[in-house]
């Protein structure tokens, strides 16, 4: 044995020192094997405290450190810090948390003493089996590849493109622009114009660091943030495939409409002029509402929530379109009878009342209403409705706009498996976490935004465009190396039988299998360090750096004393 | 040359995740912060709708990422008293209140509490526990350094002015009675407005007998109630200790008052009767809603999974709250027009959100308009949801309107990535 | 209704019946030998009586002559088929087709160890068989004419002699086509059928056949084809076969149920556990012959568990004494925990027992609760995940600690 | 029931919720008991039978295995594995009669600091009664 180990309990005023008996401590633990010095300090964490022990490790020449103090949580990174400056290995450091689990949950001064020898105990003996454990640095590549050319992407290429920064935009259709494109007009206080929209698709037309691949798909890609390989292939003029890397990667793929086909009693596609929402945005984008019959309509009803019980969520914008539909409708044909039939009015914007208070100034009808059932009855539209209390009713009209729930775009679960992205069980792509980390997916540096993560108005899903940019033009800085975790997993080969348990376990996807060695291998850039893997593996081939068994088991045996 | 700072107002979900952004990106952040702890509204909650996850286990580490992050300069007690000069090149002066308890050497163990002579009314447990003049408002609370309350402490207002109690008591010299408020200058390229929101003080809707009627609570006061680390440690009792059997949650609280729909109210509130029936099964739960609005795509699962437990959702136009020979009792007008009543021994208010307290002193020092509802306005209409009018000021989380915790987290990433591409 | 319930409408209900004068055995032989001729295989893996030694080893024949040695159903299980057939694949799948006749136990054991990514099974057609069990492996050493005759009466009288080892005595998974998996809830009735269906192809069908005729019992399609490519028609009806393996089954269960009761009485509580594994002197040979236990170093023997002298002075003192060999018990409670719900009772860890503890019968009564508490049946079809590598979100909630505590 | 008895206790606690909630318990100055020993795991999904045995052969008379709130997991599915491993290593000891009550799985979040100290004492009480565990004071094994 020729570790040198220094033991240091800090006595945090009186908090330790009056709760546990410090002097018995040191004169239990310096007689420990390894131990070369074993002192108390008033408050490590102050600077007196923190210069003193890297003078310690100094002068001492200590190759392990131990402090026992308050909890990890508190000063950890303080002490690993004050081993960097004193030029040890800020992983050859254990912190031994006497205060908050000991002195101030134990009243009886003996029995916290008697814990507190423990702790430092196991510390002590743990600590000689720690490794200088070192940060690793990987290159990586500042360039993005956004996959769909709605608004959300065209909005994310122009916050991430720069003169250092290059950005793949991947659009499936001829154009840019999606869904978007068809749309008539914005609500007034989302965009008031479309010229805002054209003036996005130009600058980023224009915009020298976005290459624009359009009638574009991807088709493979592999590897992590920092350094992903993607494959794009291109169904123009048989142009074939283009390997592209990138450090980082954002979905906007997108949603589509509920086909109200699935919901007979709408009538659609039976009964003439029962149209569903983007079907009559294009009809007032071409600046012409009229009835098959050519003839402008005198009545329309608008029918919210078409397919929401069946998909099992409210799709939050349909209330508000269909208002606007309501008052568009009233501008081009003034003297039109619009009426809404609603469930719930989804109004959940500061704005989105007021909007909702004129359109009922003007003359639109709002009926809560359900069990609809539409009937074709001599050349109009007969809706027939139960109406809020039970009383069934019936009204007809010349025109039926349908306002159907939002669902995931056809590839959205190719793109899944390409992309190994779970999804969530409305078909949307899965956020990371639904609260704290709502634009992220299990794979770091690659994001979704816009309605490819669920239903969502133009505003939210620029801000999630945004969003995604803030993460990677935060994580992804052109020429600056990334620090992957340090406490990770690692295989070791020999104990490897490639069951695979680790790779079923695994939520990061930092686990392959290398078929050749017929092993499993871990991608250190991707692991996060919790260990599951190595919990999963019963020939315990996979060792937690920091958290082996052999440091595990010395606290274990050092518990049991 | 553009100055590359960012001074960030507030420090709650938005505040934090913006600061945590830039910081990463190696931007200098300047952190203010009006109270004495950080993490806003959201660590006041005990668990967050639809997951039920446990909100302080979602934050803590967010806020020792803060409070260790060294790109990030935290102010505490600290408000911003002018704004000079323009997009890249921000004059800020801040005005930091003494804590008169210093951030280096405290260590948080708390013996100061209990001498401390004072006690009174613990404002951040909305008045359900007390607390000392000297004190963190609640257990957990980061950084976990208390403040001195300076009307209260009885040698800082005068009233015994040899008191030193804490002084007495503390071990680290950590106690500074001596401390000054002081006036910081700050220059910065770039500013985030994100002081988040208030719950419309329902004193002034006396139709829902807050404060007249015994066990009427607020939102926020019910979110205390049943926090593990609340003024009871999450033992769900009323004001005289017996536990509920009837509860009525109603929704839209000053919603028509408002002119506009909160947006997170009736998920929240059905996540309060979710805890109340698993914590009291036997107890009748009926929530009082005009238009439900859960989008988002689990909301509704949630609300299905709930009224499945046997809670009663009743659709109301009008309503109101007595108390007839101690008997609280709801009455209202239902969704077809029929009166009717419910008796209940806790009523629990869904305030409508608004502006954070100090938005339109701030709005003016900062000299960007308010719109017509009193929160800060973005170009929305120009599609750029998280630019203020002004160049280089941006806004995110509820200051900006009614939100939920992903919607402010989103929207704070927002704020962050235009900043970020705007200083690069 | 449990994972391997008889649910006798869902069992085969045609196949082919052939008539076995020369006795099973020639009968089952000149099957396989026509199947080589046909090649609807190109090689066959069956156990052959090693010339001039009363032995069994595992073959893997391509020459039909040497076929004449081969017997489907041996007096006893000398090395486990599933790991013959992962040192076949563990690298890689078959290049060629390979019939592999094995017993249940055999074949479920292979099944697990595919989930387990240690056999490859494309190509190769699991062919399984009616098994009675086998005798114990000391037994017939001792005296290998002796039970070779005990065997025939075993085949002759199924389920009466008992002879055979314990666990085969008890065994109630004897016939795989009448074993059912869980059904998931989720998959449509239709998806259920062809996902329950067991993972063998063929079945040869022994009961009810009283050593005058088998039953070649086809599975799924693949099983079909290969009676067609045998020229065999597979529309004979299967109900005498049926009609047996049923009323065996409902007597093993019976047989079962009490035998485990009475183990239970006999090694329940630390007392008793301890006494049953006191004899183990730590060879490690049920590990080693074990078909489930596929780590190519157990970590039992990994090292990791060597303590320091002073930590074993320190623990004789806690007890007062300190036996060796070390950590028996650990050993079996932690290969338990690692294999457990994977066991399929096969029995060759007791046979392999020098000191003969009746581990196979322990794991097998542990097998049973644990696997009916995760709903599990090992073995019986692949595509079922293994319950460790899976999870629901809302479940296991009895051994959680209570929101309340107190 | 054993008074003179002091149970020794081994618990895994994670380190995003159960260790906070342990540290919560501690600067609430919440009692108790002073018989577990916590080793702090990065996520209780690091925990299987292989650290639990050898606890108990060591010497434990009771261990813990703590986590964050299923949903809670900082690493999303960590717990829902452990209880899975924890759910068989428990069947296993109710079969064979072993005790099940020594071994213990606990949600605790990181404001629960008054769980978790209600939950270590209940352990330390139950244990307690049931006296030394026989896995390290039977000579025979």
């Amino acid at each position: 044995m020729n570790e040198k180990i220094g033991v240091y309990v800090c006595e945090c005023g009186p908090n330790i020192s009056e709760r546990i008996d410090i002097d018995r401590v040191l004169e239990e633990i310096s007689s420990a094997e390894g131990v070369k010095v074993a002192k108390k300090f008033g408050l490590l964490c102050s600077n007196d405290g923190k210069n003193y022990l890297a003078d310690e490790i100094k002068k001492e020449e200590l190759t392990h450190l131990v402090v026992a103090a308050c909890s990890p949580r508190e000063h950890e990174q303080t002490f690993m810090n004050v081993c960097l400056e004193a030029g040890l290995n800020p992983y050859l450091f254990q912190l031994i948390n006497i205060r908050e689990q000991c002195a101030w949950m134990i009243s009886d001064k003996e029995e916290a003493t008697r814990m507190a020898i423990k702790y430092i105990h196991a510390g002590i003996s743990r600590v000689t089996l720690h490794k200088p454990l070192l940060k690793k640095e990987l290159d990586s590549i500042p360039d993005v590849l956004i996959i769909g050319g709605g608004i959300s992407g065209i909005e994310a290429a122009l916050c991430l493109a720069g003169k250092d920064r290059k950005v793949y935009l991947v659009e499936k259709t001829e154009l840019l622009g999606g869904m978007v494109k068809k749309f008539s007009e914005l609500l007034p206080y989302q965009g008031s114009n479309l010229a805002v929209i054209e003036e996005k698709i130009e600058q980023v037309q224009n915009n020298e660091n976005v290459e624009i691949l359009t009638s574009s798909e991807v088709e493979d890609v592999r590897g992590f943030l920092g350094n992903f390989e993607a494959v794009i292939k291109s169904k123009s003029n048989g142009s074939g495939t283009k390997e592209i890397k990138i450090g980082a990667i954002i979905v906007a793929t997108g949603f589509k409409l509920f086909d109200p086909k699935n919901t007979p009693q709408f009538g659609y596609g039976k009964i003439e002029n029962v149209l569903d929402a983007l079907e009559f945005e294009e009809m007032s984008a071409s600046g012409k509402i009229l009835l098959k019959n050519g003839n402008p309509p005198k009545s329309v009803a608008l029918i919210h929530c078409v397919g929401r019980n069946e998909k099992g969520y409210c799709s939050k914008v349909c209330c508000l379109y269909s208002i606007k539909f309501a008052r568009h409708l009233q501008d081009k044909l003034p003297g039109i009878d619009v009426s809404e039939f609603y469930s719930d009015l989804c109004l959940p914007d500061k704005a989105d009342q007021d909007y909702f208070e004129e359109a009922k100034k003007k003359g639109i009808h709002f009926i809560r209403a359900d069990d609809f059932e539409l009937k074709e009855k001599d050349g109009k539209i007969n809706v027939e409705y139960k109406a809020a209390g039970g009383k069934k009713d019936s009204i007809a009209v010349d025109m039926t706009i349908l306002a159907p729930a939002m669902v995931p775009s056809e590839d959205t679960s190719k793109l899944a498996e390409i992309l190994n992205l779970p999804l969530d069980e409305t078909g949307f792509f899965k956020e990371v976490h639904e609260m704290l980390d709502p634009i992220s997916t299990p794979i770091e540096g690659v994001y979704v935004a816009g309605c490819a993560l669920g239903p969502k108005n133009i505003p939210e899903s620029i801000i999630q465009s945004q969003a995604a940019s803030g993460k990677i033009l935060s994580s992804l800085i052109p020429g600056k190396k990334i620090e992957p975790e340090v406490k990770v997993s690692e295989i070791r080969e020999e104990f490897c039988t490639g069951c695979q348990t680790c790779l079923s376990v695994c939520f990061y996807g930092a686990i392959s299998f290398d078929e050749y060695k017929g092993i499993s291998v871990v991608n250190e850039a991707i692991c996060r360090g919790c260990g599951s893997c190595v919990g999963s593996c019963p020939s315990g081939a996979i060792r937690s750096k920091h958290f082996t068994y052999p440091q595990l088991y010395r606290e274990v045996l050092q518990a049991l004393r | 040359m553009k100055n590359p700072n960012v001074l960030v107002i507030g420090s709650g979900v938005a505040g934090m995740e913006a600061s945590l952004i830039l910081g990463e990106a190696g931007q200098k952040v300047y952190l203010i912060e009006r109270k004495s702890l950080i993490g806003g509204q959201t660590i006041k909650f005990e668990e967050v709708y639809p997951n039920m996850e446990c909100a302080t286990c979602m934050i803590a580490p967010k806020q020792q990422e803060i409070l260790q992050n060294e790109n990030i300069e935290l102010f505490l007690l600290s408000e911003v008293e002018q704004v000079k000069g323009s997009v890249g090149e921000f004059k800020v002066k801040i005005k930091k209140k003494a804590r008169y308890v210093s951030l280096a050497n405290c260590i948080g163990c708390g013996a100061c509490y209990e001498p401390c002579p004072v006690s009174l009314e613990n404002e951040f447990e909305e008045g359900l526990s007390k607390k000392k003049a000297i004190a963190v408002p609640c257990p957990g609370a980061l950084p976990n350094v208390p403040t001195i309350d300076p009307e209260n402490c009885l040698r800082l207002n005068g009233k015994k002015k040899e008191c030193q109690a804490c002084k007495e008591a503390c071990m680290f010299d950590a106690i500074n009675f001596s401390e000054k408020d002081e006036i910081l200058d700050l220059e910065v390229g770039a500013i985030l407005i994100a002081t988040g929101f208030g719950l419309l003080d329902v004193k002034n809707l006396p139709q829902y007998g807050y404060r007249k009627a015994k066990n009427v609570y607020t939102a926020m006061e019910f979110e205390r109630l049943y926090a593990a680390n609340g003024p009871t440690e999450g033992k769900l009792v009323l004001r005289d200790g017996e536990t509920p059997k009837s509860i009525a949650i109603i929704h839209c609280v000053g919603r028509s008052e408002q002119g506009y729909c909160s947006g997170v109210c009736c998920m929240y509130s059905t996540k309060f009767s979710h805890f109340l029936k698993h914590k009291i099964p036997e107890a009748k739960i009926c929530e009082f809603h005009t238009d439900l609005c859960i989008p988002g795509k689990s909301h509704q699962k949630f609300y299905q999974k709930i009224l499945n437990q046997g809670v009663d959702f009743i659709r109301f136009d009008d309503i109101k709250v007595e108390e007839k020979n101690g008997k609280m009792q709801v009455i209202y007008k239902n969704g077809n027009g029929e009166k009717a009543k419910f008796i209940a021994d806790m009523i629990i208010l869904s305030a409508a959100m608004i502006p954070g307290g100090d938005t339109e002193s701030l709005a003016k020092t900062i000299g960007i308009s308010l719109d017509k509802k009193g929160f800060f306005s973005t170009q929305s209409e120009k599609l750029s949801p998280v630019a203020t009018a002004v160049d280089g000021i941006f806004v995110a989380g509820c200051a900006e309107g009614p939100k939920d915790i992903p919607g402010s987290i989103a929207q704070a990433e927002a704020a962050a990535g235009k900043i970020l591409s705007i200083l690069r | 209704m449990t994972a391997t319930q008889i649910d006798s409408n869902k069992m085969p209900t045609k196949g082919a019946i052939v008539s076995a004068e020369e006795g099973i055995n020639k009968t089952i032989v000149d099957i396989f030998k026509k199947s080589l001729e046909k090649k609807c295989f190109d090689a066959i893996l069956i156990p052959v009586r090693v010339p001039e030694t009363e032995a069994y080893a595992w073959v893997l024949l391509k020459d039909q002559s040497l076929l004449d040695e081969a017997n489907p159903l041996p007096p006893i299980i000398s090395v486990q088929g599933a790991k013959a057939l992962r040192s076949l694949t563990k690298r890689g799948k078959m290049t060629q087709n390979i019939a592999a006749i094995l017993r249940p136990c055999e074949i479920r054991a292979a099944v697990e160890l595919s989930k387990l990514k240690q056999i490859h099974l494309d190509n190769i057609s699991l062919i399984s068989i009616d098994c009675p069990g086998a005798m114990p492996l000391s037994d017939y050493l001792a005296d290998p004419e002796k039970s070779k005759k005990i065997y025939k009466n075993v085949l002759e009288k199924w389920g009466e002699n008992n002879s055979v080892r314990p666990v085969c005595h008890i065994c109630n998974r004897f016939s795989l086509p009448s074993l059912l998996p869980r059904k998931s809830e989720e998959t449509s009735p239709v998806e259920q059928d062809e996902a329950n269906l067991p993972s063998i192809d063929l079945h040869i069908g022994l009961l009810g056949g009283n050593q005058e005729k088998i039953f070649l019992i086809p599975v799924n399609p693949k099983g079909r084809k290969i009676l067609e490519e045998l020229e065999l028609k597979s529309d004979d009806s299967l109900d005498i076969w049926q009609t047996k393996v049923s009323e065996v089954q409902d007597k093993k269960e019976k047989i079962r149920k009490e035998f485990n009761l009475e183990l239970k009485e006999k090694i329940e509580g630390q007392e008793k556990l301890t006494a049953m594994f006191n004899e183990c002197i730590n060879c490690h040979n049920c590990m080693r012959v074990c078909p489930i236990c596929y780590c190519q170093q157990c970590f039992f023997d990994s090292g990791a568990l060597t303590l320091s002298p002073e930590t074993y002075l320190s623990r004789s003192e806690k007890k007062g004494a300190l036996r060796f060999p070390l950590d028996t018990m650990l050993f079996h409670l932690g290969r338990m925990s690692h294999m457990v719900l994977s066991c399929v009772s096969c029995g060759v860890c007791e046979d392999a027992c020098p000191m003969s503890i009746p581990v196979a019968q322990i794991f097998s009564l542990v097998a049973d609760q644990t696997q009916k508490s995760f709903d599990y049946a090992p073995g019986i079809n692949k595509e079922e995940p293994l319950p460790l590598q899976d999870f629901l979100e809302d479940e296991f909630h009895e051994v959680e600690t209570p929101k309340e505590v107190n | 029931m054993k008074q003179d008895f002091k149970p020794n206790l081994v618990g895994f606690l994670c380190n995003w919720c159960s260790y906070a909630g342990a540290d919560l318990a501690g600067s609430s100055k919440l009692e108790v008991k002073p018989y577990l020993s916590v080793i702090r795991v990065i996520c209780s999904s690091r925990v299987n039978s292989n650290l639990v045995l050898n606890a108990f052969l060591w010497g434990a008379d009771g261990v813990l295995i703590a986590g964050c709130h299923p949903g809670d997991c900082h690493y999303e599915k960590g717990n829902y594995y452990v209880r899975r491993r924890f759910a068989l290593l428990k069947k296993i000891l109710e079969t064979l009669d072993l005790e099940p009550d020594r071994l213990q799985l606990s949600w605790i979040s990181a404001s629960e600091g008054k769980r978790y100290a209600e939950v270590v004492n209940k352990f330390a009480e139950d244990i307690t009664r049931l006296g030394p565990s026989a896995f390290h004071t039977n000579p025979n094994i």
